[in-house]
């Protein structure tokens, strides 16, 4: 049993040992071994060469990074917080996302950003962002949330595998949460959905922090005879659609949950897709379930921004209603 | 029980028209030796000195314990987190005394002791660590900005406000302060050289603190941060900032030379940070305790103290009466932050824009129903 | 008659004449007037220190307007296009967008960042983007529209008017176009939508450089028997939801518009608040017309890549179908 | 008809181990006057400096005439855009020249000179601007990337290669071509600072063009922009940016500098943009016809012919044969350009990831399938 953070040092490890092109750069992420210990130890064992503390700079991090990979290396940068990857914002939207387009697919920039992202750990202000609806909507990106310890272990395997720069959500108030890492090798393709918990009633579509949440509403409603199915969407660029619709044409209800807002948020290309997918076998709109439209809010209320079992459960009650 | 006053006290500069200010090998303004000995060149009136470093000394315990009272407050459980500014209070309260009251200052989060000097009390200053506000204080009656969490972002506002005191006449002069890992942020450099073409009423004061979290100042910068002022076309000073009284002369001179219309300046300030980076650092990870102990030797309140003893400057009775004062700021600092209670969520709506527009009223309304079934 | 560009040089003039704290920032807008003439002749009438050539720096442009709001002055600043807003956006997104909350309402931020938008004028890369997407999702903002001279002049003094940062698009290609300009005051509030063209059959929601394209396709349509509305949404952050679900409860049928590409686009948000709202009413999926999913292409075949006449009709024919 | 070579001709420098070059009173390091004599100063191999002097004005001129006709092509509707490098031949040339065929070069958008000398044919230079592609070639094999639009973003992207290089344990040098304007970017100090703490194996040429499109440098910034180096920790150089030999011999210095570990360098070449920002600016509303004479009469292609006239390095045979060249260059652009037809829209979709997921599986179907049902 590893914790999710350990299961993240494990999975970039192993990457590192396959691959000597593999580096690992960000703030604090050598000696430190990164505010959430993601790193731990990687510098010890690899050397400051490859795992690397950076200046306190986030377009210089990504900047030097697309550096790096038009050299041939494969760098994992660290952003310390949710908050802090806007100042990198142009070098990832303009630069990292549109490599390949820009020189008609010849030049692929495997980067992998990871970030810890959301809230739920009683932080100070720019430290619990949810910002996965500008990346998902910047083609050339992909964007995974990873919510277990398996999937980061594998996921984050996968992500520096491939050849294609990867936004890479860690959930922040999951990484001490315990669980098996299979050894036999990835469970499921990096872009593919999985049904963590199959029902019959309504599909709760959800990622990263709030998959947790959705198993707990689920169980929570299983005895009152209510039969949820939750699908984590893992992969949210590119979406896997298939196995969305798939889901809610059984179903005929969906909800969707996140946490960041919903306006304009993820949930909102969810519910399009699902619309328009399954127009014909929905029995109710589907609902978003998110952070409310504000800033943030200070710790002490944070709990009562973040989707929990009872806004879930009420979501549903209303689709059930319908 | 007396009450703190914590209003800026009004401070005289004894350092006005001195000219070459003593400096140490390493190119560092330097006044008193870390052992406390005022340097033979200093050229002030001595009185006046002596009431400055009172005033200073009084600032830097006051912060000092307010600082370690809201540190063990976070070990109890009351804030969610605190960034001590232990080591530093030299820096900080020697640079914002030095400049006038209706100086606008821009902060980054660390600066407890300036902002306790401005008045800036317990509460204030604790709110957004509890974790029941982002921010703490009113700006306007302090001409002190909130912090700012996202790295060297400050800097540009304070270039911005500088820019428009330009416009508007005024003689105001704006502060703005930031760290040696802040200075590696695009938006740093930027704002230099935009306060450096405009010629901006501004000073950039840059506690070099030796580390960025786990990153020490050698891995960030090539070069003493305060050479990119001769890089940019800005007055570039260094000192040494466990110095109060060498913080406070050349903080002072810049300032006036950027209010005389001369130009901006950064003042890069050698200091230590003597606690973690924040409560939940642990610096034990990437720092020896024989640098630790280093720098407690070079703990800037006790210099001051050693010097106040040997210049005559202090006796029991100031001293007690600062201990007095400092008991007391613990003392509200812990019954001011057990007071901060949480804020309401639903408030929170009608503070992202000037109104509320359709869809926040429904969501705000949609939220306190649900909220009220709960209650039923 | 106006051209939009000239509306918008006189809406600016007008808020400087009236209010001697607003300024105007930007690259080249003092003695060039601007790439696209905008802000032209305004500095020789108005002085270098009220029309300011900045540096060549986005986020100090914006993070010093945010100091100059402090100050109490009331900024406009230009971004020269649409792709250079990035470096730009951690201040936007974490400074100008959050300053009100994290000072519990107490402190405003009149700033306005004008942003020449869209494609459809034959530009090299970066020249051509449609990112409203990133800030409609950030809470703080204002993000309006103008799509005639108009509008132009009248949105923008309304922006300036008002107490909200205002990300203020103007779409590119309709810079040329002539209009009239209404005297007698603001035709419509700042965060109004406005229907263009009433219709009963389906409604068109389109926001921007193809409001044009939407009449002339509901035009197009009309002899074909078909009775297309149109509505101009203005402001996509606050949405105007009352008039869409008016609408779109009455036409039953509806398509989204906009030159961005789809995938978590504004459009995804439309869909969402139509399909919650007219769910009942709906008699086929709400249809989004879009750019492709790719970064914005070569000048050379940007026309068949912007949603034009052609492709709404067809998306109409196929909510019609429905 | 003869065939021009492109390939970046081999040059031995006339300078290695020469030391101080001269430098006039502005202090830029200049070898040759604006009228065209060399300073007696100067301590290099008279042939082997006719050799070379030759080779870079043939450059220069080739640029110049690709330069011309891509500025009638872009008049005559062929491109949508062009932005012309006349003017800054000697800048570029001098400093790609300097640096070896595998020394890795990040441009900006306006270094067609110094692509031409790498062997970047007109077809491949002239691409974007007909609006058929977002880059122009393949940058391997000239060690030239493609050109960034995005001002300052190259910068990060060179010094991250250089750390990459540096990881190889290679002797390569990374340059990286900006100008007075993008060094106002937060991204280009960011990699000064980066490149001078890790000692990166790199130069930072900056072209000091005196312009941003209508903005002077005397808005941009109130110092030299070489000065940086000094406030981040880099070797700083200035230079007369039209005079060939100058940039060639002050590239060349710091390229071996740079290779031999000694860490980073910037150089600002002085020179000046002769034409408009671009083909869709205006600049009568900005600048003077003074201003522009000024600047012609230090033309730097005129510099390097009187040079060549004067010290007897050109002949007849040799002028015909470069006229003879660039009217081929101007041909081939010319040529090159009409045939360079739109892409398909439908191929794009291939080009954003590494597969073409579902969606835009699903999309591209559609667009392709609703294109053709316009054939019917
Ligand atoms: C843009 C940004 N990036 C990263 C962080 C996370 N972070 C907070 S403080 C810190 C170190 C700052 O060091 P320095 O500027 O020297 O100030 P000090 O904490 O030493 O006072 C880091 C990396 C941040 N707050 N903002
Ligand atoms: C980030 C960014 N902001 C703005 C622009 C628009 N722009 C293109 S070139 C230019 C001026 C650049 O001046 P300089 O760096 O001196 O280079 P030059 O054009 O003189 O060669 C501007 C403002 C851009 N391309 N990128
Ligand atoms: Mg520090
Ligand atoms: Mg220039």
């Amino acid at each position: 049993m590893l914790t999710l953070s350990q299961a993240l040092n494990s999975g970039l490890r192993r990457a590192m040992e396959d691959d000597d092109k593999v580096l690992l750069m960000g703030e604090d992420v050598g000696r430190l071994g990164g505010v959430f210990r993601v790193t731990d130890g990687l510098q010890k064992d690899f050397g400051e060469a490859r795992v690397v503390d950076t200046t306190l700079a986030e377009s210089g991090i990504i900047g030097t990074a697309i550096g790096l990979a038009l050299r041939g290396y494969r760098p994992v940068c660290e952003i310390q917080f949710d908050g802090f990857v806007y100042p990198a914002f142009n070098q990832i939207v303009s630069q990292l996302a549109k490599m390949r387009a820009r020189t008609g697919g010849r030049t692929a920039l495997p980067v992998v950003v990871r970030i810890p992202v959301g809230g739920g750990i009683g932080a100070v202000e720019h430290h619990s962002e949810s910002n996965e609806a500008y990346f998902a909507h910047t083609a050339g990106l992909r964007v995974v949330y990873c919510a277990s310890p398996d999937d980061a272990h594998w996921m984050i395997r996968q992500a520096l595998a491939g050849d294609d720069p990867v936004i890479f959500y860690e959930p922040k108030r999951r990484y001490w949460v315990k669980g098996e890492v299979t050894t036999a090798g990835p469970p499921l393709p990096l872009d593919r959905a999985r049904t963590v918990r199959p029902g019959t009633d309504v599909t709760l579509l959800t990622y990263g922090g709030t998959v947790a949440t959705c198993v707990a509403a689920a169980e929570a409603a299983a005895p009152e005879g209510r039969d949820i199915e939750v699908i984590d969407l893992r992969s949210i660029s590119p979406l896997d659609v298939a196995t969305i619709e798939e889901s809610v044409r059984r179903t005929g209800r969906a909800v969707v949950v996140h946490e960041a807002p919903t306006f304009a948020g993820f949930g909102a290309e969810v519910v399009a897709q699902v619309t328009s997918r399954c127009f014909y076998s929905l029995e109710a709109p589907v609902e978003r379930v998110g952070g409310f439209n504000l800033p943030y809010p200070p710790a002490k209320v944070e709990e009562e921004y973040l989707p929990d079992l009872d806004r879930i459960l009420d979501a549903v009650d209303r689709v059930l209603a319908a | 029980m007396t009450t703190v006053d914590l209003a800026d006290p009004p401070v005289t500069n004894p350092f006005a028209g001195t000219t070459g200010l003593p400096r140490t090998s390493e190119g560092w303004t330097q006044l008193v030796t870390p052992d406390g000995r005022l340097h033979p060149d200093v050229d002030a009136d001595h009185d006046a000195l002596g009431r400055l470093t009172r005033d200073l000394y009084r600032g830097m315990r006051l912060a000092r314990r307010l600082d370690d009272e809201a540190f063990a407050l976070q070990r109890q459980g009351e804030l969610g987190l605190w960034l001590q500014c232990r080591g530093q209070e030299a820096a900080q309260v020697g640079s914002v005394a030095a400049v006038r009251a209706d100086d606008y200052v821009f902060p980054s989060y660390r600066e407890h002791a300036a902002a306790l000097w401005r008045g800036i009390g317990p509460a204030d200053l604790l709110r957004q660590w509890r974790g029941v506000a982002h921010s703490g204080w009113d700006p306007e009656p302090y001409s002190f900005h909130i912090y700012t969490l996202v790295l060297a972002a400050q800097l540009l506002h304070a270039t911005g406000y500088a820019l428009g005191v330009q416009r508007d006449g005024s003689d105001t002069v704006v502060v703005t302060y930031f760290g040696d890992g802040a200075a590696s942020e695009g938006d740093a450099s930027e704002a230099m050289n935009i306060a450096a073409v405009n010629d901006a009423p501004m000073v950039f004061f840059c506690q070099n603190n030796q580390w960025a979290i786990s990153t020490p100042t050698s891995s960030q910068t090539r070069t003493p941060i305060h050479r990119r002022g001769a890089g940019f076309g800005l007055r570039g000073e260094w000192v040494d900032g466990n110095d109060v009284l060498a913080v406070y002369a050349v903080t002072s001179a810049v300032t006036e030379h950027a209010r005389s219309g001369n130009g901006p300046a950064i003042v890069e300030a050698t200091t230590y940070r003597m606690g973690g980076h924040s409560t939940s650092d642990d610096p034990t990870r990437y720092r020896t305790d024989d640098e630790l102990e280093t720098w407690r030797a070079r703990d800037p309140l006790a210099r001051v103290e050693a010097l106040m003893r040997a210049e005559g400057w202090s006796d029991e009775a100031f001293l007690g009466e600062v201990q007095a004062e400092a008991d007391e700021i613990a003392d509200r600092t812990r019954r001011e932050c057990l007071a901060l209670a949480a804020p309401d969520l639903a408030d929170a709506f009608a503070t992202v824009l000037a109104d509320v527009p359709q869809l926040l009223r429904e969501e705000r309304d949609a939220f306190v129903a649900y909220r009220a079934s709960f209650l039923d």
